[in-house]
């Protein structure tokens, strides 16, 4: 019999699979910059944040989302970053933004 | 008095005397499920099962579709009950898992809302002349199975069971949701760890295998499954659930709900045309049986009486591991005499004798 | 009748010999009255018996109750072990203690310092705590730590995959525990991090819903845990544990902060079972039974808002301690203080009475 | 007019499903829609919660409340006792109330569910039976289920089944009298209106469509 067309089709699981090991590149971010690891996603860098009211930029969702493996949309994202700072002068935890912004800004493919 | 822990909990269920009402999934899909399960009770174990004809269905499909306002299917539950009283029964037999969790959910309101109950008096009075009492038992046909499993264990002459090494059969059991899960109190074992199926299994004899995602929903989803486009919805949730128990190697899947029981058996077909997999090493697809489905077989009814060539999944793997003799040539014959065979699908391996 | 014919030669009865017990008899005894401690067990100590090292500076749990037990024999403090006090009964001013239909003693005072039950966490049906062996309890991770109980994984898993979850009984009213237990977050921090110590390799991580640092240093803690130990903090309540690839656990939780659903597999998962009542007092006429408790029942309430131990409605009884509700040691060494000043000044008032 | 968060607050279903939210995810964690779906019944949760109207038009008006399945999961695990699938259910009655639901496409689906499965409540006394899950348009149900419908009464009757006919059993044809109760219940009750608010909604779009 010829395969039907069902008219719908499967999708994977959309669920973060947190057993898979972390990206080479992403281990190479956290250990040139580790005061990313002391994020603690209190938001105060997004509120600051000049780039975050026009574009999808919030320093501590890249930090989640690095971890997640998606390197193409952190490094994308990242590029938004017009590197003014009032975010490292706001983080109650002294994360190292600027350096982090720039380490994960080189994740995203060049531009032809 | 003991903190109280769900496992362990027993519901209490009636030995006789049943108002029967039934699935529109179930009749539409398995009709041979809910006839052989009237003809165990009632020819197997001697009891007193009722059925009016003027019941209707429940309405909770469409309730969870959002087409059926609380108050309509309330006064529809009402009706049924009216059916019930009228009849002199209070105990209330319910076939598909949905409307039993609408019956749950009513009987809940309306004692939490007393108000609400009587709003819904008002309401059947004045569209039908019709009043009714309130069941002392509400009942789904997987629990009085489980609570009768020692009697029908009893008269079985099978088991679960390889014939030829004795090995006790894998089963994995998917219950459905609106079991437990919407009131835990409902059935046997609560919301996290029903009994209701896997006791059952274990009485014939079956071993119970844990899998990862075992509560997870078969997908059906309503309005998901209800609309061509979105079935890949349902057809993805099944799918999660297939992934996780094909380590687990299962000879039988066990379901209580008719909706479960169509999509577990029918998505195997689905995946294998769609991505060329099935979830089983020989490429015929994981049985799948539902609770009254196999009781039937276990008591030795004739499995295409019971309507197992309904199933896309073929169940003769499983009928030959227990050692159930059954005539291959019936299979597809009608009262008119010989019937067409079924197409056969690309992937699904199926097998016409 | 003479309220002073009625104080026995013991002013004081302690029920429980852990720390608040030890404590406030240590308190009471140095303020020169004469004081016993009632204990259920063989052996003073109570839950602390079983703790390897504690928040937040690592001292060992073994060091800090043998300096306990070290004063409290020092002070030769009577110790009734093995002894369980189930009915309190009043007696003009003071007290009988029973166990059964066996009287015990009696005392003018009796402070109630039985502490605390950790939440059952078979109750959190959901996470298969006594049904899967990867499952334990931190109280069973300290046991692990102690060499007491093996870990859960093989010797051949240097690089373990481990889960804390936090809010284990707490702050659920399902399971009819709507307090938090505050210990429980610094807890995990600290556990987490031994497991970093002693499995370099290991990833862990932390369910938690709001990390409730409370205490001095405990933040510090925190973020120690983080940038030194590199545990990882999952903002999401746990949602299941079920049986995964090998002798893994399946578990599911959602990452609330980006608002993904998420699983993960794991060799290990700690529940931080949280503090629940050890007992539900139930006052009668003239007498106060010592019950099990039931299903969500509360603390020892205690009256006013000066009133550090004195128990409702019961003159004559305090609680000093975790009976009255969760407590680090540090607040139940103070709580024990400040009780012992209640107590004193009770029976200074009842000899007062008496002389009068 | 009343504001949409009382409406809301008008259905039981809202006040059994929503009290105080703690935010913690459990129930997205559980979730089968949001293992498929860009959903999060969380975050609805804690958008109904703050109670903004702009923001629950929009939520009436979008997609997202048409993704849960109803399989309340989620209720089994609340540790607060909330049930989002309540909330959606009352959500998604006032969408459709107050016109919202033609604004988003899962919305306007309604119509169709209405006239296929509504309708086969009160012509034939069943949400769904055999003759209405044509092969066409339930590819997914494979050739056995072709089969099936070919045999038709023969397999059923074969099965125990009264397949359409008179009198008792499964699939029976309802009894005179029964679908006419049933209607009388959905007038009493306001089924019909309900159904009504839901071709306004289609006719409206018709009007919208219309060049």
């Amino acid at each position: 019999m010829p395969k039907p067309d069902f008219g719908f089709a499967f999708a994977p699981n959309r669920a973060l699979d947190l057993s898979a090991p972390l990206l080479p590149e992403v281990q190479v971010v956290l250990e040139t910059e580790p005061s990313i690891r002391a994020c603690m996603a209190c938001g105060q860098c997004a509120a600051v944040c000049t780039a975050g009211a026009f574009t999808p930029l919030a320093f501590y969702r890249l930090v989640l989302q690095l971890r997640g493996g998606d390197v193409a949309a952190v490094g994308e994202r990242a590029r938004h970053c017009m590197l003014c700072g009032k975010c490292q002068m706001t983080c109650p935890r002294g994360v190292n933004i600027r350096n982090a912004v720039l380490l994960m800004a080189a994740l995203a493919p060049p531009k032809p | 008095m003991t903190p109280l822990l769900w496992k362990d909990y027993q519901k209490e269920v009636p030995d006789n005397h049943y108002f029967f009402v039934r699935s529109c999934i179930r009749q539409t899909f398995f009709p041979g499920a809910e006839a052989a399960l009237l003809d165990i009770l009632r020819n197997s174990l001697g009891l007193d099962v009722f059925e009016d004809r003027r019941h209707t269905t429940c309405t909770g499909i469409a309730y969870h579709c959002d087409l059926v306002p609380l108050e309509t299917i309330m006064t529809v539950i009402a009706r049924q009950l009216s059916l019930m009283t009228e009849a002199g029964y209070r105990h209330l037999l319910v076939s598909c898992v949905t409307s039993f969790g609408i019956y749950l959910e009513m009987l809940d309101m309306w004692q939490h809302h007393p108000e609400m109950l009587e709003q819904t008096r008002e309401a059947l009075w004045k569209s039908t002349r019709r009043s009714f009492e309130l069941p002392v038992a509400l009942v789904h046909t997987s629990d009085l199975v489980y609570h009768l499993r020692k009697p029908i264990a009893d008269r079985s002459p099978h088991r679960l069971v390889d014939k030829s090494t004795q090995r006790a059969l894998r089963v994995v059991d998917h219950v459905g949701c609106h079991y437990a899960k919407i009131f835990p109190a409902g059935g046997f074992g609560g919301a996290e760890f029903p009994s209701v199926l896997s006791g059952l299994a274990e009485t014939f004899g079956g071993e119970m295998v844990d899998y990862p995602e075992r509560r997870h929903c078969c997908g059906f989803g309503f309005r998901h499954y209800l609309l061509q486009e979105n079935r890949g919805y349902s057809l993805s949730n099944s799918r999660i659930k297939f992934e996780s128990m094909e380590a687990f190697a299962p000879d039988l899947i066990l379901t209580n709900c008719p909706g479960c029981n169509m999509f577990l058996d029918r998505w195997q077909y689905t995946l294998a045309e769609m991505s060329g997999k099935t979830y089983d090493r020989e490429g015929k697809g994981i049985p799948v049986l539902s609770h009254e489905e196999l009781a039937a077989l276990m008591l030795g009814r004739d499995p295409w009486t019971l309507g197992l060539q309904m199933h896309q999944v073929q169940l003769e793997p499983l009928l030959d591991k227990i050692g159930i003799v059954y005539q291959a040539r019936q299979k597809y014959s009608m009262l008119a005499g010989a019937a067409s065979l079924p197409g056969e699908p690309s992937v699904l391996k199926v097998s016409f004798q | 009748m003479n309220a002073s014919e009625y104080l026995p030669k013991d002013e004081v009865a302690i029920i429980g010999g852990g720390p608040a017990g030890m404590q406030t008899a240590l308190a009471l005894s140095e303020r020169g009255f004469s004081v016993r401690i009632y204990e259920q067990k063989e052996q003073l100590g109570g839950h602390l018996k079983g703790w390897h090292h504690l928040f937040p500076h690592g001292v060992a749990a073994s060091d800090l109750l043998g300096q306990l037990k070290e004063q409290v024999l020092a002070r030769a403090v009577p110790l009734h072990l093995g002894q369980s006090v189930d009915r309190l009964q009043k007696v003009g001013a003071g007290w009988v203690l029973w166990q059964g239909e066996r009287p015990l003693g009696r005392a003018g005072v009796v402070v109630l310092a039985n502490g605390f039950a950790l939440f059952d966490a078979r109750r959190k049906e959901e996470y298969g705590y006594g049904l899967y062996p990867s499952v334990l309890t931190a109280a069973d991770l300290e046991a692990v730590f102690r060499k007491e109980q093996p870990w859960p994984f093989g010797s051949d898993r240097m690089a373990p995959q481990v889960g804390f979850v936090h809010c284990v009984g707490s702050r659920d009213l399902k399971c009819g525990s709507p307090h938090c237990s505050k210990l429980c977050c610094v807890t995990a921090v600290k556990q987490a991090m031994a497991v970093k110590s002693l499995f370099p390799e290991a990833q862990v991580y932390c369910f938690y819903m709001d990390l409730r640092m409370h205490g001095l240093e405990y933040e510090e803690l925190y973020r120690k845990a983080q940038v030194d130990y590199g545990v990882r903090f999952i903002r999401g309540r746990l949602s299941e544990a079920a049986p995964g690839q090998g002798k893994r656990l399946h578990v599911k939780a959602e990452d609330t902060l980006q608002g993904r659903p998420l699983h993960l597999q794991l060799d290990m998962l700690v529940l931080m079972s949280g503090m629940v009542p050890a007992f539900l007092l139930e006052q009668q006429e003239r007498a106060v039974f010592l019950k099990e408790p039931v299903f969500g029942s509360g603390f020892v309430p205690v009256q006013g808002l000066l009133a550090a131990g004195s128990v409702v409605q019961q003159e004559g009884l305090f609680a000093s301690g975790a009976c009255k509700g969760p407590a680090t040691l540090p607040e139940v060494f103070a709580d024990a203080a400040a009780v012992a000043r209640e107590v004193e000044q009770y029976l200074k008032s009842l000899k007062a009475v008496a002389h009068a | 007019m009343a504001s949409l968060l009382s409406q809301l607050k008008d259905d039981i279903r809202f006040s059994e499903g929503l009290s105080a939210c703690m935010n913690c995810g459990i129930c997205t964690a559980v979730c089968p829609a949001a293992a498929y779906f860009d959903y999060d019944p969380r975050r609805i949760c804690q958008l109904v919660q703050t109670g903004d109207e702009q923001d629950l038009e929009n939520l009436l008006k979008g997609e997202e409340i048409w993704m849960c399945g109803q399989c309340l999961s989620c209720k089994a695990r609340c540790p607060r006792g909330n049930v989002p699938g309540y909330l959606i259910q009352a959500l998604r009655k006032l969408s459709q109330q107050s016109g919202h639901f033609i604004h988003s496409r899962e919305g306007r689906k309604q119509i169709r569910l209405k006239r296929r499965i509504g309708h086969s409540i009160l012509e034939t006394g069943y949400c769904v039976h055999p003759q209405m899950v044509e092969p066409e348009t339930h590819p997914e149900q494979g050739p056995v289920w072709v089969w099936a419908l070919e045999q038709g009464a023969d397999l059923y009757r074969r099965c125990g089944s009264n397949y359409y006919g008179e009198g008792e059993g499964g699939l029976r044809k309802m009894a005179p009298g029964v679908l006419d109760e049933l209607e009388a219940i959905f007038e009493e009750t306001g089924g019909l209106r309900f159904w009504e608010a839901i071709e306004r909604g289609a006719e409206e779009l018709k009007l919208n469509t219309e060049p």
